[in-house]
C-alpha cells in the first residue's frame, strides 16, 4: 500500500469514534483512511465499502477473516494493516 | 546415530556431512530430501537461489520451468546465470548451474513453461512445488493446479525492496492462494518487476527463504510457514509475520466443492480471470 | 530523471536498468554501488550469497579473503564454488564466480587470511566490510580493525538452523562487537559449523541479508541494521528483531579512550583473548 | 540457549516473587531460571550472579543494557530473552 499512503508505509493516527456508533469497526477506520489519508487513485485501495481484490487486512497481524473482516471491532492501540499481494518474482 | 537403512553411499555421507551431524536434522532427513523432488516454477530471481539451494542440499530431483532466455538486465539479480548465458534458455542454463554444484542428483528442465493444459500432469510428478514465478495468471494456475494434485506449495513474491512468503496447500487446513485472493486485483495493479523494478537482493532473500521452506516440507523438520505469511520490507529492514486464515469450505479450487478440477482446470481461462497475458520471465 | 553526472555508461544503466527504474533506488543510488568497494571475509557459506549478490548489484570493486580450498563437504552451504572447483583456493573459486557474472567490475583476492598484522590495512581499502568469518578471533579482530579504520561492519553468523545479523561500527552511536561483548565466551561455548553441524541454507539466507545491508550502507538508500539484532529461527520460522545498546564510551576499541589502536592492533593476542586458535574455513 | 533449556527455545514462566523484593529484577529471573529450567550445565548459562560471557540478555526484546541491567524490573507479561552470540558461518 506504499503508493497509497504518499511512501509513507506505517501510518499512525488516531481515528475519530464516530457518533452514534458504539465501537469502531475496520470498515469505519478504512473509509475514515480513504478519506483523510490516501494521497491518490483511492480506487487502489478500496472497491465499494470493503477493500479492493489482492489487498488483505489485518488486525494485530492476524488476517482479518479471523476477527470478523468489516465488523471485526478496533480500539486504541490496535494496529491494522493493508498489505497488497505481490506478483513479481 | 540413526544410520541404518537410510540408503545413502559414501559420497553422499561426506558431501552433506554438515547437515548430517546436525541433531535436528540428522542422516533421515538427509535422505528424505536425497529420495524427493521439487519443481521450481520460474528461473528468475527467486527460482535462482531457490535452485542452487536446493540443489546444493542435496534434493533428489529438480525441475526448472521456464520459457524465456536470459537477458543481460535479468543478471543484477538473477545470480544462477552468467554474463556467457545470455541468449540461452533460462531453464537450461539455470539446469547447467545446479549440475555443475551437485552431479549426484536429477535435474529436468521445461521449456514450454506452465500452462493450463500441463500443469497438472507436470505438479503432480514432484513432492513440492515452489512458485518464483512473476505473474498472476500463473500464480493462481500453479495454486489451482496444487490443489487438484495435492501438492503443498511454496509461494514468494518480491516488487521494489519489498517480499513476500508463504506455503499453501499445505496440511489439514492450509488456504490456497484463492481462498486468500478469491477474486483477482485489476491487471492496473500487478507491478511486476519488470515494470515496476526491484534492488536485486531482494529476490534474492524470499528464493533462499523458499529453499529453506522446501527443505523444511520434504524433510519433515521444522515447522512450515502455512497459514503464516512473511512480508519483508527490506528498505527498512522489518520482517513482518502474519496469521493467515484456514482454508475456506467455499473455495473453488480446494473446498469442499471444488468447481476447479483435474478435468475443467484445462480449460479454465486464467488470461481472462487476472485481465492480463501469462509471462514467465521471472 | 536524475541521469546527469552519473557516470554510467550504456551497457551499466541496461545492465542494472530493473534497479534504476525503481523509484526509491534510482540511477544515483546504482552510481554509488559501481563506484563503491566492499570487502568479504570468508567465502564460505555466508560469503558465497553475499559475493554473487553483491558482484550481481554491480558494486564496483570486491574483495574478497580466504585462506582455505574448497572441499566437497563445503558445497552444500557454499554455493558460489563448483563441485569442479573441490582443492581450488575458495577465494579463488568465488572470485571466478563473481568476473562470471559480472565482469564490468574489479574482484581482488586475498589467499592468507585476515591477521592482526595485515587487517587495518586491507579494511582500510574498503568503504564497507562483510564479516562472513567462522570464528572468535577472527570475529574481535575484523570489528576492532573496523574501529580503527573508521568502516562500517557488515556481520552475519549462521549454526544448526540459527542465524544473526548487524551493523556495527556505523553512525554516531553505532556499537561494534566488542561494546556488546566486551569479554570473549568461553571456547567450549562457541560452536562451528564443522563441528555442531549446519542446515546449509541458513547462512545463505544470512549472506544474502548481508549482501542487502551493504547494498544499503554503500548506496545510501534505506535503513540498515546498526543498533539492531536480527535473530533467525530457521526452524521454527521465526524473525526476531532486537534493539542494541549504543556504543560504550569505555569500549577498549571504539571508545573514548581506546586502547586498541592501528599502533597496538598488530600485536593484539586474539588467540589469547578467545581461547581459540583462528581459522576461516567459513 | 536452546541447549541449556532441553532443546525448548521459548520458555514461559511464572517466576515467582521473592518475599521482601518489592519488584522481580531481571538478576532474579535469571536465578530462578538456572535453578528450575536448566536441564544441564549451568555453568554455560551464568557466571557468578550475572549472565557468561557471549550471551545478550534481551527484556521485551531491548537489549538489558538499556533497561537497567542486573536491576531491570520485570513484570508479569514481560518477555527475558538469552541470546547467544553465533561464531559459525
Ligand atoms: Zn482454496
Ligand atoms: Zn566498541
Amino acid at each position: 500500500m506504499e503508493l497509497l499512503f504518499g511512501n509513507q508505509k506505517v501510518v499512525e493516527a488516531d481515528v475519530p469514534q464516530q457518533s452514534g456508533e458504539q465501537q469502531l469497526t475496520v470498515a469505519a477506520a478504512m473509509a475514515w483512511a480513504r478519506d483523510n489519508l490516501l494521497t491518490e487513485r483511492p480506487e487502489l485501495f478500496m472497491k465499494g465499502s470493503s477493500v479492493r481484490p489482492g489487498v488483505l487486512v489485518l488486525v494485530n497481524d492476524t488476517d482479518w477473516e479471523l476477527c470478523g473482516e468489516l465488523e471485526a471491532a478496533v480500539a486504541d492501540g490496535d494496529r491494522v494493516t493493508f498489505i497488497s499481494t505481490l506478483h513479481g518474482g | 546415530w540413526d544410520g541404518m537403512h537410510h540408503g545413502l553411499d559414501k559420497e553422499q555421507i561426506s558431501r552433506y556431512s554438515r547437515q548430517i551431524i546436525l541433531h535436528s536434522f540428522g542422516v533421515q532427513a538427509q535422505a528424505r530430501l536425497c529420495r524427493g523432488s521439487v519443481l521450481i516454477i520460474g528461473a528468475g530471481g527467486l527460482g535462482s537461489p531457490a535452485a542452487l539451494y536446493l540443489a546444493a542440499a542435496g534434493v533428489g530431483r529438480l525441475g526448472i520451468v521456464d520459457r524465456d532466455v536470459v537477458e543481460l538486465s535479468n543478471i543484477h539479480r538473477q545470480v544462477i546465470h552468467k554474463e556467457a548465458s545470455v541468449g540461452v534458455h533460462k531453464a537450461l542454463s539455470a539446469a547447467e548451474a545446479c549440475r555443475a554444484l551437485n552431479s549426484s542428483i536429477l535435474v529436468e528442465t521445461y521449456l514450454e513453461g506452465l500452462k493450463p493444459d500441463n500443469a497438472v500432469e507436470l505438479i503432480s510428478e514432484y513432492d513440492v512445488i515452489v512458485d518464483a514465478s512473476d505473474n498472476a495468471p500463473t500464480r493462481y494456475l500453479i495454486s489451482d493446479a496444487c490443489c487438484v494434485a495435492r501438492r503443498p506449495l511454496v509461494s514468494g513474491a518480491a516488487i521494489g525492496t519489498d517480499g513476500q512468503l508463504t506455503v499453501y496447500c499445505h496440511g489439514e487446513d492450509g488456504p490456497c492462494y484463492r481462498c486468500l485472493f478469491p477474486e483477482s486485483p485489476a491487471a492496473g495493479n500487478c507491478a511486476r518487476c519488470v515494470d515496476a523494478g526491484v534492488l536485486g537482493v531482494v529476490p534474492g532473500v524470499i528464493g533462499t527463504l523458499q529453499a529453506l521452506e522446501a527443505v523444511k516440507l520434504l524433510s519433515g523438520v521444522g515447522d512450515t510457514l502455512s497459514r503464516r505469511l512473511l512480508a519483508i520490507d527490506c528498505a527498512a529492514g522489518r520482517f513482518h509475520s502474519v496469521k493467515l486464515r484456514a482454508k475456506s469450505p467455499a473455495c473453488i479450487a480446494c473446498g469442499t466443492s471444488p468447481t476447479i478440477t483435474a478435468a475443467t482446470l484445462p480449460s479454465y481461462d486464467y488470461a481472462a480471470f487476472t485481465g492480463q497475458a501469462a509471462a514467465n520471465d521471472a
